[in-house]
């Protein structure tokens, strides 16, 4: 069975969308997918200790290229049909429209005790990302003390949810699900690394079940399940 | 006076049902064979296990009952118990184990000192020492000295001597005669050893499976013919009431006056004109026809064949009247009937030995010796 | 039937499977670290002890690399057992029951040896009188009485086996009916826009499964304490 | 000193002490819960049993949501906290010790449980017959013989604390030099390609304290057991 | 033979050191003081404790040499070790506390049966019960039949009978004469009763302070002055070895024969002509410078006084030659003045009571030999 069947290593913040095209597929071909949703520093190393997955997509290009670079994942058949964008979310009670620019008081704005909460700033890719932004905002140093870094970008939307955080810093995927939430700004597209979401093809499993899905990946089904998530179909 | 009228069952058909009460001074000794339920009842008293029902009273101070509702805490009766396993405190040496009581008791309340105890139960030498490097005998000594220094109302001593050498037993004796003697400290005292029993005991409750026998004076006790499966015939004999006459310290001897006349005794610690108990063994009262002359036998007293009763095996019971007294005399029914003896016939009765309860001379000047 | 979707329901089996099977194995594995570690005279002992404790100590992400690292189908062991014995605990329920079982084996361990701890040596020492090897004393007294200390043990195992996530999808990452247990699942699930009432109701059931784990080992504990006397 | 980077000791240095402040308070509320489950016979005694393991069975990461809805500044205990007494745990260290506390709670009742069963209740009746009331039994008798049970749960709660993650982030997530522990340190280190040899360091240093504190407390128990006779 | 040479030093001060070879047949006690180390003798024997240094053999078997390095584990030494605290196994029944030890001994070699122990120990209403229901004696029959199961080569038995009343005492103090005389099963016996010792015992060991103070035949051990303060003055006497000459069915009374002449006794089993033991305390003897006349005792022997030692307190001392043989008397000092006891005066000896131990001729010519 784990033969005919392939597994497919996918971030955690694509579980949505790859569950609903997984099931999408077998109604349309009567074949099984298999989905393991995790970090994708995890199942990047799980590939390296030899995991018998057959596509990897991961949600931050570092670790594409990680695998890439040990040879784990076949670089010519790397796509990149979606990305995301990053948002400033704040409890929707609590919520105020801002303009994000250089010129922005964060200090203001986040008052005494104000608390950003992000993914972990140094390994989560929402928060590499809300530090690449701030910085390109000029923010960085000043903000620093007050970013919470959660576990994944879903962990610090809780606590913006809850308002224990003054805001948050998320895809916008993630705002999409959240409840009770609003987002008051979009970063601009060049204050940060655009957020790529690379598949590609582990070497030794490109056969036709495996090339069967992963163009299915790209294909328009898929990509209206993309948008309807709120990714940024390329 | 101490009240115990208690039921209990236990799982496996055990069934305690006793009711007597004895007077809340002297030593009272639970007697039966084992599995009686002497340790049941000492237990009860102490608080340890709950009767079904019943009532314990001890020196007017209701322990349990029942009926009322009442049940004191374990610690709030102040009773010593000796168990019938040591029950040192494995992570105190020897003085904090003996201590433990003794610093929860008041203050003002200490009668019975850390010195004098350690003293007599000879373990100067083991005070630094942890529970388990002691020996069987040494751990039950602490174990004493503990239960004694918790400056108890009531003692509770299951077996305490047992596992104690005849030497060290027989310090400990008149130490615990001189606490109930002097301090008035009532003891509820376990025993398989007749001997112990009949030296230290005033009031005797004999068990047999979980029944009272029979609870009363010792004397009045031990003279019950019903008596004598429970406490075997060898032991038989008579207690004599007694008072000091005078002391001979020339040959450490001391005259005791009874009903029936005097008799010479190793030398007694009491002040002349006191009472002492004296038993003698019926066994060791010899008849002669005639005063026999120049006998090493101090004690000849003119009696009267009063009963003769052969038993089974080679024995006679004679009864004796002395005076007013009585005595009890075991021949063998051959001499029994050599000596033609019958009821009415006058003859002497030869008193070989004597114990006296209270101090023993030979052991007195042994005392306490501190190993090393 | 119908409180949990057929993909939760997947979960929770696989879980108690998990949690079943990960106890199973490590206990007579634990009982003999114990009892190496409580009477065992040797050098290196202080070491065993503290390796045992490391998986106490690393957080459990370290654990499933360093699982992944020597059990993995590369790893300096997994090749072997993959080449010798077919063994492969990548992607597996097999692996997922590895990562369970070194999770709690320092619980297991500590629980096991306090009880053994507790056994008094001299009814070892009367019953090698009476003719018993060690291995005879060890079986007919030690490990009867030491019996209450196993199940607290076990009970550990199976309550940590039950909770582990770190380890698990560090090693063997999160494949539905695999390894997708219910710790898993509820990661998953808040990924998921309505994944929060899957999480509450996966979350109760975990507790439904302590709970009753619990009552099942209590019941087991006071026919135990009954059995050996210390009621 | 060179070895570590400077944050690196911070976090070192954090661990430390909330693992060490997670100890200290918890133990005590272990002791009491310990002894009402094992002694004490009221109605609720199964129900407060099963609460106490349920921070081992639950992933940590909802242990942290549940601390995070009861104890974060909006929680229903949280809010009152911060309004009566001026607490404020999320995102603090004090925050940090709590999620250690919790998780490692389970742990240290159950080892102190298991030790405390194996006190013979015979001594402590003859300590009431000497005159000592309960609480005076159980400051004189049970608790010292239980020591090396209290060690020994005290060990798994530091060696637990040192791990401990799931809980921690998801309560008080990462503050630098607030709540960035060890675990924390390293589970950045292995989401990032280039983290290796930080994460190895970290490990490393995680294994250096687990053994010191093993050692530490062996060398205590070794006195106590000496001290309680059970050398 | 069994030869123990060994030892051994504890913490805090107590040290072993003895060196003794008795016979590996009978029962040798082990007597001394609380403390003296009879326990650690017992366990080093068990292979419960090893010795510093030194030999154990057993039956030619070498259970421990320190030279030879050679340390016979505790299971393959088969001895039966009745404990000090009984040490039943509190998750079985006793049922199978008492099976334990034998399911683990070769069904070839069972010549104790259960039925016969349960029997003679009288726990069989006992055999459901958990061992923390059962009473202290209770608990220590079950030890005793457990180790009594186990069919040993060597039973070791420490103070097993402390914990018993006197009637279960004397129905198994016969069982154990039995077991040593029809089975040949040689037993070390710890035990503070004297009684118990003189009744059972054929070689005594004597200790003080983890020294021996005499080893050897108990009659040769119980004559040597020196154990005096050992024994205690009260239980030295004389033992007497004699032969049965006639049996009074009549009188259920026996004549026996000694070197110093004829004792009659209450009627003893064992057929005319058979060797037996008897034993005279000095208590029981009393001194008359006449033949007396018409007395109830039985037993009047000429006999010329030794030797007249006075001792402190009441008692003097007196050694007698009846006949070929010896006789102890103990009388009170006033008494010796009176009658004017000295060395060469002729008297007759009045001997109140003897006891008679079970006959053991076959134990007679392996005599122990005398230490260092
Ligand atoms: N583990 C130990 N550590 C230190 N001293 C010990 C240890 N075990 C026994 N002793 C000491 O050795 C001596 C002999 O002990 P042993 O148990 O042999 O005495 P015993 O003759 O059996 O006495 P008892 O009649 O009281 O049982 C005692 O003084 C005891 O205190
Ligand atoms: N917990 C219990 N459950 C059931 N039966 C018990 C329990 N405790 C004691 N018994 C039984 O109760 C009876 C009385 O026991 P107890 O300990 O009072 O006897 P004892 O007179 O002290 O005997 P010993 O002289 O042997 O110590 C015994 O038959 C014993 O088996
Ligand atoms: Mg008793
Ligand atoms: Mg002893």
């Amino acid at each position: 069975q784990a033969q005919e069947t392939p597994t497919v290593f996918a971030a955690a913040s694509l579980t949505n969308a790859f569950q609903d095209i997984g099931r999408l597929y077998k109604e349309k071909t009567g074949n099984d997918v298999a989905f393991s949703f995790a970090a994708s520093s995890a199942l990047a190393r799980q590939l390296e200790a030899g995991a018998p997955a057959a596509i990897f997509a991961s949600a931050d290009a570092k670790w594409m290229d990680y695998t890439e670079a040990k040879d784990l994942t076949l670089k010519a058949t790397r796509v990149t049909p979606i990305g995301n964008s990053l948002v400033l979310i704040m409890p929707a009670d609590t919520a105020k429209a801002v303009t994000l620019d250089p010129n922005f008081d964060w200090l203001a704005f986040l008052g005494a005790d104000g608390r950003i909460a992000t993914g972990l700033t140094d390994s989560v890719p929402a928060g590499i990302y809300a530090k690449a932004a701030l910085t390109s905002l000029g923010a960085w140093e000043k903000v620093r003390p007050r970013i919470v870094g959660a576990e994944s970008a879903r962990a610090a939307l809780a606590l913006v949810e809850r308002g224990e955080a003054f805001a948050g810093i998320v895809y916008s995927t993630d705002a999409a699900i959240a409840k009770n939430v609003t987002v008051v700004a979009t970063f601009p597209a060049g204050s940060h690394p655009s957020v790529e979401y690379p598949f590609e093809i582990v070497k030794g499993q490109d056969n036709t079940a495996t090339r069967a899905f992963f163009n299915f990946l790209t294909g328009p089904e898929a990509k209206a399940v993309y948008a309807k998530y709120g990714f940024v179909v390329k | 006076m101490i009240e115990v009228a208690i039921r209990l069952a236990r799982p496996g058909g055990f069934a305690l049902d006793c009711d007597f009460t004895v007077p809340a001074r002297g030593v009272t000794a639970l007697f039966g064979r084992s599995g009686a339920g002497k340790t049941t009842i000492i237990q009860a008293v102490a608080g340890v296990v709950r009767p079904d029902a019943g009532r314990i009273v001890v020196a007017g101070e209701v322990f349990f009952d029942s009926a009322r509702r009442i049940d004191v805490p374990i610690e709030a009766r102040r009773v010593g118990y000796v168990f019938q396993d040591a029950r040192l405190f494995p992570h105190l040496p020897v003085e904090r184990n003996l201590r433990y009581g003794e610093r929860r008791s008041r203050a003002v309340e200490r009668p019975i000192g850390f010195e004098a105890v350690v003293a007599l139960l000879g373990i100067g030498h083991l005070l630094a020492r942890r529970p388990h490097t002691l020996s069987g005998g040494e751990r039950q000594r602490v174990a004493i000295g503990r239960a004694l220094l918790a400056q108890p109302r009531l003692l509770l001593m299951d077996e305490p001597l047992a596992a104690l050498d005849e030497a060290r037993r027989t310090e400990i004796l008149p130490y615990l005669e001189r606490l109930r003697d002097t301090m008035g400290l009532p003891i509820l005292y376990v025993s398989h050893s007749l001997d112990e029993v009949l030296r230290l005991a005033d009031t005797l409750v004999a068990l047999r499976e979980g029944r009272q026998v029979a609870a009363g004076p010792l004397a009045q006790v031990m003279s019950q013919p019903d008596m004598l499966p429970v406490l075997g015939r060898f032991d038989l004999g008579t207690l004599l009431d007694c008072e000091v006459v005078r002391h001979d310290a020339d040959y450490a001897l001391s005259t005791l006056a009874f009903a029936g006349g005097e008799l010479r005794v190793p030398q007694v610690e009491r002040a002349v004109g006191a009472t002492v108990r004296a038993r003698v063994r019926a066994r060791d009262v010899a008849i002669a026809l005639a005063k026999p002359e120049s006998v090493s036998v101090s004690n000849l007293l003119p009696a009267m064949v009063e009963d003769v009763r052969a038993q089974e095996g080679p024995y006679a019971d004679i009864a004796l009247r002395v005076g007013e007294g009585r005595l009890a005399a075991m021949v063998t029914r051959e001499s029994a009937e050599r000596l033609g003896l019958r009821p009415g016939l006058t003859v002497w009765a030869m008193v070989k030995s004597v114990a006296v309860e209270g101090s023993r001379p030979e052991f007195r000047d042994a005392g306490p010796t501190a190993p090393r | 039937m119908d409180m949990l979707t057929p993909e939760e329901w997947t979960a929770v089996a696989l879980s108690l499977r998990v949690a079943f099977w990960a106890t199973f194995w490590s206990l007579p594995f634990a009982v003999l670290t114990a009892w190496v570690l409580a009477r065992g005279r040797f050098p290196g002992r202080s070491l065993l002890d503290g390796l045992v404790y490391l998986p106490l100590v690393l957080p459990k992400v370290v654990v499933g690399y360093l699982l992944l690292l020597s059990l993995g189908g590369r790893g300096f062991i997994g090749q072997y057992l993959d080449a010798w014995f077919g063994i492969k605990l990548i992607f597996t329920t097999a692996g997922a029951t590895v990562a369970a079982a070194v999770v709690s084996f320092p619980l297991t361990v500590n629980a096991i040896r306090l009880a053994l701890e507790a056994v008094d040596r001299g009814l070892e020492t009367a019953a090698r009188t009476l003719g018993a090897s060690r291995l005879d004393v060890f079986f007919s007294v030690t490990l009867p009485l030491m019996l209450p200390g196993i199940l607290s043990g076990a009970l550990l195992a199976i309550a940590s086996a039950l909770g582990e996530f770190g380890a698990t999808i560090t090693f063997v990452s999160n494949v539905e009916g695999q390894t997708r247990t219910i710790p898993l699942a509820i990661y998953s699930a808040t990924h998921m826009p309505d994944g929060d009432a899957m999480a509450l109701r996966l979350t109760l059931v975990s507790v439904v499964l302590a709970l009753g784990s619990l009552l099942l080992a209590s019941v087991v504990d006071r026919r135990i304490r009954v059995m050996i006397g210390r009621a």
